[in-house]
């Protein structure tokens, strides 16, 4: 295999050969290689196979806008990506390259069939065809689209890698460190700013590593650049960041940056985060993004060994690679006259310079002859010959529209240049509006909508000279603007590089151009042809081109394709550009690793896990878990063999029959206090609260504005100006806010204050008949005993020593006790009352076992019995309404005509006629079994379980005018066809008179 | 609640252990009442703080201060606001165990706290304190040295945020 | 204009393409139309397209301030499903899906509609009932739904992780085989050339900037930056603007304009068979045919016209679907976009008359308007042609929020659309 | 992410610290028994939805805990001015958006 690196050139470490893999091969290259450039060093062109036609494929650019160069990329379990850019991959020790979307090789794939039935794949194809029959989309056409579609295989295992973020705050962010953008870093950093420089690739200086015969400042350009990031390293107030993408542009300067840690190392710190999310807050932005050169579409300009003049300039002088020895420079811009001399200086027989342009600066013309390099001016390009590799490439001259007789030039490669367009994707995110400069043929930014500056080639600007000036200029704006000063700095430039072109449609062609597949859109297939295509199709924006033909579309979002793309729309069109308009850019600037938005939330950090005090004591004793909001509660304790039904059966026997313990610390706690509780009380929840005596407690009710049920618990009287509330576990915050946003912007004359005690309290309920003769011992400074302190009240004593809230209070129907103290006690108490009721059979029970103690008392869990379409009557809990009130929150909706309107859905209980029948929650209830789909359902079943201590099954149940329907048989349809018979009654299954509670 | 200490030269996290803590919501005209109460003029400015000794005060909102002293002296404190209550209306609730406090020290400190953060940090002076979020939850911040922080943390989310603290500790230990 | 057909499609391969017309005319405004719609999305031209087909209303514009098919309707996820709670809603979307099923052949345009199947993932006990609470009332409905163990979701979908460690595990599935997804340029597209075929004029780039209204209250036509056109029916279809339109005829509206985001990765080869649906960790999934994996976020949480959405709410959608699918952590994002959803207060839409003579508005859909396209337009043209209600559309009127009468999905189930 | 100023802690912060709590000036009524169905339908329901400079309310939820109303441009999202509940909506009438 020829070497096509050059001695003396580029800056890659020669000192430093590393081998990698592509396609099984072993390739050498060296440190500082990309992928692209090292396999471009061993000769290989040949990267790819485009998307639709399967077309070869060679490298086109030396950057993150290459469409072609995508590879898959390995380095071990769990470690492989798809669709990496060759020209932004760094090679290192064991690399490992594979080449995608061909089948069986690379050099021989069968899906170019695609190729050769191009006629029939043109733009819009899709929607006109597959139609017939109409079955077979899903069976057969679809399932082979989609298997021809797609460019490399998705990951098939877990990535083992992590991801980091991190928050940055900086006074100016310079985005790119091409010259404008270390000139306007260093006259910001100079000024004292607080400055972050960054670029996407592995070195800074843009440009000028591309263009190292230039010199500033009376020094060669790389000197100077080294003098520069010197001088930058040495302020405390500069960062700079490599291998660093600002990938998306948010409000309010708040932009999204990728750094990539590892992907280029060979050996990996264990444990190191492959890339960071930064997400910067910056008071002012320069964007110095340059410009992205511009291919020519002509027939056969896809052909590997094509590729753009910047990017051989690149190869040659920052990788020391030589992508041809016998090049054609195809150009309608200076800048690519220069990329010839650069090749023709490094050894290459450059074969031609082929401008499309009559008249060309002398000066330039004066420098290819000096070099014996042939000039073609006012040509076209017509074809290219070769299939794996470009061989010869058509030219013939044009005079005034008609195109000349053909000349065959050969050659290993072909250079081209269409021109240049700005770089200002990042700008479009902001919504800052693009403004078409007729004479530029580009879009320039207009108005700001950030605190941004454009500097350099976004600006349209050429040349070092031109974007040192503008860079610093920026810099010193930016610095003014955060109220600083500054001036612009100058600089001395030498042999720079300046110049200027045109841009144009697809090249004219003798041959019939319906026969041309000139390419726009390299990865996703879209030639000249099918552009006009859908313009005549009625496509006349390009936001419909761009989706019809799919151009634009591909991994690098248009970056090669957008303007010749809207070049030829306008011009099939008879258009300027700017009727026709412009997609607009959107994030990220090039494809981001899902790893890196992710960063730290995934596995345990997806989403916080919160545990109660007691939490760990029944993990330890086999507890399994449900979450409930983002809480993880006992569920149940299943013993030896037990499943979740045996258990619970047997928590709610051991709890009825003697005591059974059980932690409600996630219940939500608020302190109401302040001169004002009791009126701000009245208000918030549909009870009366004014005599409530301080030491009861009652069961509160909260409704939205709407009328429906959000929230409920029971609400203790601590002193007159003070209320211990308690909530649903899952309407803690949700009600807490609520409350504040009535006192703080309806009722900011209230003196009250509220504040959340949920974690200041470890919380265990004690229920059962032995729960009191359980507790009586552990108790200080308070009379548990039945007379001193009947149900449904609280007092402040101490418990085991421990200051406690005290309530007694049921959700049981049993007697029971719930005990609040600090929640670092939480777990010594809970043992403590767990050895105690050792005597008792102490059992402890979770939330399935609550659910079914609290269903056969007829308690309603809001969220389950309800669900936000539920007023208090529905649900039959009117008596929670204080009647005399003349307002409180939802008061009013009570009375909408279809609120108090007949046959709303009303909570029943239900018991089916074959007790042993367990219903499914969720199930529908109709009144006729037999009636034809769809059926009247006129309720479903909320609550279903079976009851241990009834020794049959219960339920509870919405149902459309439920309470007049006592006794009725309903019929609930089952999955497997059948049918349960069920009587609608109370909902009050156990105990209805509430003897219970009453133990002495 | 022992959690391991996580450290490295740059940066070190510990749980630091309780001290009396109470939430007080009084209006700003009655401040110098509860300042003679707590014996210590309490600052009426957003995130300032004022400390003496064991005892600490925190303005967190404009009627609203986080206080710290020792545990021994929580009972006097309640009561001495207890007699207050009646001729000056204001609510103090004890938070001692609501939060658990999380001290984390050295050069690295900010970097740290920035992994998950969004506050510029530079610009909160020494002494003063914020409510703000980690990551998910909901923290109070408070800066005692240039390198020394303070995040109270509710109990529950304590795990979560302690383990983000120890990935960013190992993330920095790396140096990437 | 040329049918599509196998023949059309191989003689003009064969001619090189050069004699497709086109697909439809770009108008300029009439004076006088019977029909004038607000909106070209998919929506408003389906509307226009059965109101020329089905009731012989061909004297219809539909005016559009950009380019058709340029709002929701070319920025959504593309999910179909039909398997709601209440049977107004199941009514209204299984409408819908049976003429998705057709439309392809009614349109004589490849709408690719993909019965793949909608997967959505339960993750805790409360998931589970109200999934089964849908199950049930699906299947008395005749509507297909089918609950699935972890297992049988993981044979459904093999990218899911169902580990019971996960931090949601996924406890069980629903399933609507019947569901799936469709090209949605393709649908406005389709609508707009079939439609124009009838007669339809359909005008661009023209911004419509008030309705105007007779001294008897009565419609008379619209203000636009093209000239006052004139109408006795105007039926406003325009999604995230309806607020605006609507103000101008004096209606206020129940509504609030909230960005939605949503984001592609880059293609790869076929991995995703169908669509998966979490709302609890908020993660929406299919594949396209193109190969890229399309991902739905949720609303950001601030109103807002300027379709741009923030990063946070981003980065916990992707967080989501490296949760629930982890071997996409190393897959790279491709595209991001935003869209301007129209959300009322119980999520369910707005379709039919309203308190103004000769006004109708269709609108409301937040994030679920594409998958009722078809069913939305058939029945508001229904509603125009005849000034009454459709069967189906009746229950989502305006008067609903004065009597408490709400459809409340969202509420019944924590289900997003 | 937006960053908000918040006129309690006088100070532009994070997004995350804050809540969005809806369309500011919607006074709950005095005597909601005394409104008939369709004003308390205009006050649940009825929204202004403007393109354009909104009032809204916000709530410093992890910071200070105050609601307050702030001006935002629903066009750019840029905020406008913030001021405290219970303030009136100030005249901003030719304002340029905040920078």
């Amino acid at each position: 295999m020829t070497d096509f690196r050059v001695e003396g050139r580029g800056r890659v470490n020669r000192a430093k050969p590393v081998s990698f893999t592509f396609d099984g091969e072993t390739y050498r290259g060296f440190e500082g290689d990309t992928v692209a450039s090292a396999l471009l060093a061993n000769g290989v062109h040949l990267m790819g196979r485009s998307f639709k036609y399967h077309r070869p494929r060679g490298v086109v650019t030396a950057g993150s806008d290459e469409p072609n160069a995508l590879v898959g990329t390995t380095r071990g379990k769990g470690r492989f990506e798809p669709n990496t850019r060759a020209t932004i991959q760094e090679i290192y020790p064991g690399l490992t390259t594979e080449s995608q979307n061909k089948w069986p090789s690379l050099k021989f794939d069968l899906g170019a069939i695609n190729d050769r039935l191009y006629m029939l794949f043109s733009a819009g194809f899709y929607y006109k065809t597959f139609m017939w029959p109409r079955s077979f989309w899903d069976s057969v056409y679809e399932p082979l689209i989609r298997k021809a579609a797609g460019l490399g295989k998705a990951p098939t295992e877990v990535d083992p890698d992590h991801y980091a973020s991190r928050y940055l705050h900086c006074d100016v962010l310079v985005i790119g460190s091409g010259p404008s953008g270390i000139a306007a870093a260093l006259t910001a950093g100079r000024a004292g700013s607080k400055v972050v420089l960054v670029d996407e690739t592995a070195e800074m200086g843009g440009t000028l590593l591309s263009e190292p015969s230039v010199s500033i400042d009376g020094r060669p350009a790389w000197d100077w650049l080294a003098g520069a990031m010197a001088e930058l390293d040495a302020m405390p107030n500069v960062r700079r960041m490599t291998r660093t993408t600002a990938t998306g542009y948010y409000h309010q300067n708040m932009i999204g940056m990728v750094q990539k840690l590892t992907d280029h190392m060979g050996d990996v710190p264990e444990g190191a985060p492959r890339e960071r999310m930064w997400r910067v807050r910056a008071k002012e932005v320069v964007l110095a993004q340059g410009a992205i050169e511009r291919p020519m579409v002509f027939d056969g300009n896809d052909c590997p060994g094509v590729m753009l003049a910047g990017a051989a300039q690149t190869f040659l002088n920052r990788f020391g690679v030589l992508v041809g020895k016998q090049p054609v420079v195809l150009t309608s811009h200076d800048s690519a006259w220069y990329s010839a001399f650069d090749m023709a200086d490094a050894g290459a027989k450059v074969v031609a310079i082929v401008d499309t342009r009559e008249s060309v600066p002398q000066a330039l013309q004066n420098d290819a002859r000096a070099r014996g390099i042939p000039i073609h001016l006012g040509h076209t390009a017509t074809a290219t010959k070769g299939r794996l590799r470009v061989a010869a490439l058509r030219i013939n001259p044009v005079h005034n529209g008609k195109v000349g007789a053909e000349k065959m030039l050969s050659c290993d490669a072909v250079l081209v240049c269409g021109g240049w367009t700005p770089s200002l994707h990042l700008f479009s995110h902001t919504k800052g509006s693009l403004d078409w400069d007729a004479e530029a043929k580009a879009y320039l930014p207009g108005h700001k909508t950030e605190d941004v500056h454009i500097a350099g080639a976004g600006r349209g600007l050429w040349g070092i000279a031109a974007a040192l000036e503008d860079g610093t200029k920026a810099g010193a704006d930016a610095v003014r603007s955060l109220g600083g000063s500054a001036g612009a700095a100058t600089f001395e430039v030498a042999d720079d590089r300046t110049g200027s072109g045109i841009t144009q449609k697809e090249l004219p062609t003798d041959r019939s151009p319906g026969k041309a597949k000139a390419f726009v859109d390299f990865q996703n297939d879209v030639t000249a042809k099918d552009i006009r295509l859908a313009v005549r199709e009625g496509m006349k924006s390009i936001e419909h081109v761009k989706r019809y033909t799919t151009n634009g579309m591909a991994t690098d979002q248009g970056k090669l394709s957008n303007m010749n793309g809207l070049t030829i729309a306008a011009d099939a069109l008879g258009k300027e550009a700017p009727q026709v308009g412009l997609t607009t850019f959107r994030p990220p600037y090039t494809p981001t690793t899902f790893g890196a938005f992710a960063g730290y939330h995934k596995g345990a950090h997806f989403e916080v896990t919160r545990k109660t005090p007691i939490d760990d004591w029944a993990e330890e004793n086999g507890a399994e878990y449900e979450p409930v909001a983002l809480w993880r509660r006992a569920w149940y304790f299943p013993q030896a063999g037990e499943d979740m039904h045996k258990a619970v059966a047997r928590e709610c026997k051991a709890t009825r029959e003697s005591v059974g313990i059980f932690d409600a610390s996630t219940l939500g706690k608020i302190e109401v206090s302040g001169p004002d509780a009791t009126e701000f009380m009245n208000r918030m929840y549909t009870n009366p609260w004014t005599k409530l005596g301080v030491g009861r407690a009652r069961y509160g009710l909260l409704l939205g504005e709407d009328g429906f049920i959000r929230d409920d618990g029971v609400i203790g009287r601590m002193r007159d100006d003070l209320f211990h509330v308690t909530t649903t576990t899952g309407g803690a915050a949700r009600v807490l806010n609520m409350m504040e946003d009535y006192l703080q912007t309806e009722w900011p004359d209230l003196r009250v204050w509220l504040t959340s005690t949920t974690e200041e309290w470890a919380t265990i309920a004690l229920n059962g008949p032995n729960a009191r003769k359980l507790l009586q011992p552990f108790v200080e400074g308070a009379d548990i005993s039945a007379d001193a302190m009947p149900h449904m009240s609280v007092v402040e004593c101490t418990v085991a020593g421990f200051p406690s809230r005290l309530f007694r209070i049921s959700f049981t129907g049993e007697l029971g006790f719930e005990i609040n103290v600090p929640a670092r006690h939480g777990r010594v108490l809970w043992e403590k009352l767990w050895d105690a009721g050792q005597q008792y059979d102490i059992c402890p029970y979770g939330t399935e076992t609550m659910h079914v103690l609290r269903a056969e008392k007829g308690f309603i869990i809001v969220g389950q019995d309800t669900d936000g379409t539920v007023t208090p009557e529905d649900a039959g809990i009117g008596w929670a309404i204080g009647k005399k009130k003349i307002d409180f929150v939802g008061k009013r909706s009570l009375d909408r005509p279809d609120i108090v309107a007949k046959g709303r859905k009303q909570l029943v209980g239900l018991l089916t006629d074959d007790p042993k029948t367990v219903l499914t929650e969720g199930a529908q209830i109709v009144a006729d079994p037999n009636q034809p789909k769809p059926m009247k359902m006129i309720g479903h079943v909320t609550s279903s379980y079976w009851s241990e201590v009834l020794g049959r099954s219960i339920a509870m149940a919405l149902v459309e005018g439920g309470f007049d329907r006592m006794d009725d048989r309903l019929h609930i349809p089952t999955e497997t066809g059948g049918t349960v018979t069920a009587k609608v009654t109370g909902t009050q299954f156990y105990d209805p008179a509430g003897e219970r509670l009453k133990v002495e | 609640m022992n959690a391991p200490v996580t450290s490295f030269d740059a940066v070190s996290v510990a749980v630091l252990p309780p001290v009396a803590r109470f939430n007080l919501r009084i209006a700003p005209a009655d401040l110098a009442v509860a300042s003679r109460i707590f014996g210590l003029t309490l600052p009426a400015k957003i995130g300032e703080g004022a400390r003496n000794g064991d005892r600490a005060a925190y303005c967190i909102g404009p009627d609203e201060w986080l206080l710290h002293a020792a545990e021994v002296d929580q009972s006097a404190i309640m009561s001495g606001f207890d007699t207050a209550r009646a001729e000056t209306p204001h609510s103090i609730t004890v938070l001692s165990d609501r939060e658990i406090i999380i001290g984390i020290t050295g050069p690295a400190a900010i970097d740290l706290l920035s992994t998950c953060c969004p506050l510029d940090l530079s610009r909160m002076a020494v002494g003063h304190a914020k409510r703000t979020v980690f990551d998910y939850a909901q923290v109070v911040l408070i800066r005692d040295g240039d390198d020394a922080f303070r995040l109270e943390v509710w109990r529950s989310f304590f795990p979560h945020v302690h383990g983000l603290l120890e990935i960013g500790v190992r993330e920095l230990a790396i140096g990437l | 204009m040329t049918h599509f057909s196998a023949m059309s499609l191989l003689k003009n391969a064969i001619s090189g393409h050069k004699n497709w017309p086109e697909q439809w005319p770009d108008k300029q405004p009439k004076d006088e139309y019977d029909v004038i719609i607000v909106g070209a999305g998919g929506h408003g031209l389906g509307a226009a397209y059965y109101l020329a087909k089905e009731h012989g209303i061909t004297n219809v514009a539909v005016i559009e301030k950009g380019w058709l098919g340029g709002g929701n309707t070319g920025r959504n996820t593309t999910i179909i499903r039909s398997n709601y709670l209440y049977d107004e809603s199941a009514r209204l979307f299984d409408h819908a899906l049976d003429l998705w099923e057709n439309l392809s052949t009614e349109l004589n345009y490849n709408v690719m509609y993909s019965k793949r199947g909608v997967m959505m993932l339960a993750h805790n006990v409360h998931d589970v009932q109200s999934f089964q609470r849908h199950i049930h009332a699906n299947r008395l409905n005749d509507v297909d739904n089918r609950w699935l163990t972890p297992k049988e979701a993981k044979a459904f979908c093999p990218p899911l992780n169902i580990s019971p460690d996960a931090r949601y595990p996924v406890m069980g599935a629903a399933l609507q085989q019947r569901a799936g997804t469709a090209r949605h340029d393709a649908v406005a597209w389709g609508y707009a050339r079939a439609a124009a075929k009838r007669g339809v004029d359909i005008i661009q780039n023209c911004p419509v900037i008030s309705i105007r209204r007779g001294a008897d209250g009565a419609v008379e036509g619209v203000e636009t930056g093209k000239g006052f056109i004139k109408a006795r029916k105007v039926a406003v279809s325009a999604a995230g603007h309806t607020s605006v339109v609507m103000d101008s005829a004096g209606v206020r509206m129940p509504l609030e304009s909230y960005p939605l985001q949503a984001l592609v990765s880059e293609p790869i080869k076929p991995v995703f068979p169908c669509v998966v649906m979490s709302n609890t960790v908020h993660a929406y999934i299919s594949q396209s045919d193109k190969g890229e994996l399309v991902i739905g976020s949720g609303t950001d949480q601030y109103t807002s016209y300027s379709q741009r959405g923030g990063l946070p709410l981003i980065e916990h959608t992707v967080a989501a679907i490296c949760e629930v699918f982890p071997i996409f952590n190393r897959m790279r994002m491709l595209r991001k976009w935003g869209g301007i959803v129209d959300v009322t207060p119980d999520r369910s839409a707005i379709l039919g008359k309203t308190p103004v003579r000769g006004l109708y508005v269709n609108c409301g859909w937040g994030t679920g308007g594409f998958k009722a396209t078809p069913g939305a337009a058939h029945t508001l043209a229904w509603t125009v042609a005849k000034d009454e209600p459709h069967p189906i559309n009746a229950p989502f009127t305006l008067e609903r929020f004065t009597t408490g009468r709400l459809i409340d999905e969202a509420a019944a189930a924590a289900v997003a659309h | 992410m937006l960053l908000i100023q918040c006129p309690y802690c006088d100070d532009a912060l994070p997004e995350l610290e804050f809540a969005y709590a809806g369309e500011a000036h919607i006074d709950r009524p005095q005597d909601p028994s005394a409104l008939s169905d369709e004003e308390w339908r205009d006050f649940l329901f009825i929204r202004s939805n403007v393109k354009g400079v909104h009032a809204e309310r916000w709530r410093h939820i992890n910071g200070c805990g105050r609601f307050f109303n702030a001006l935002r441009d629903t066009v750019s999202d840029r905020f406008v001015t913030s001021y405290k509940a219970g303030e009136p909506r100030p005249d901003t009438s030719g304002k340029e958006p905040a920078q």
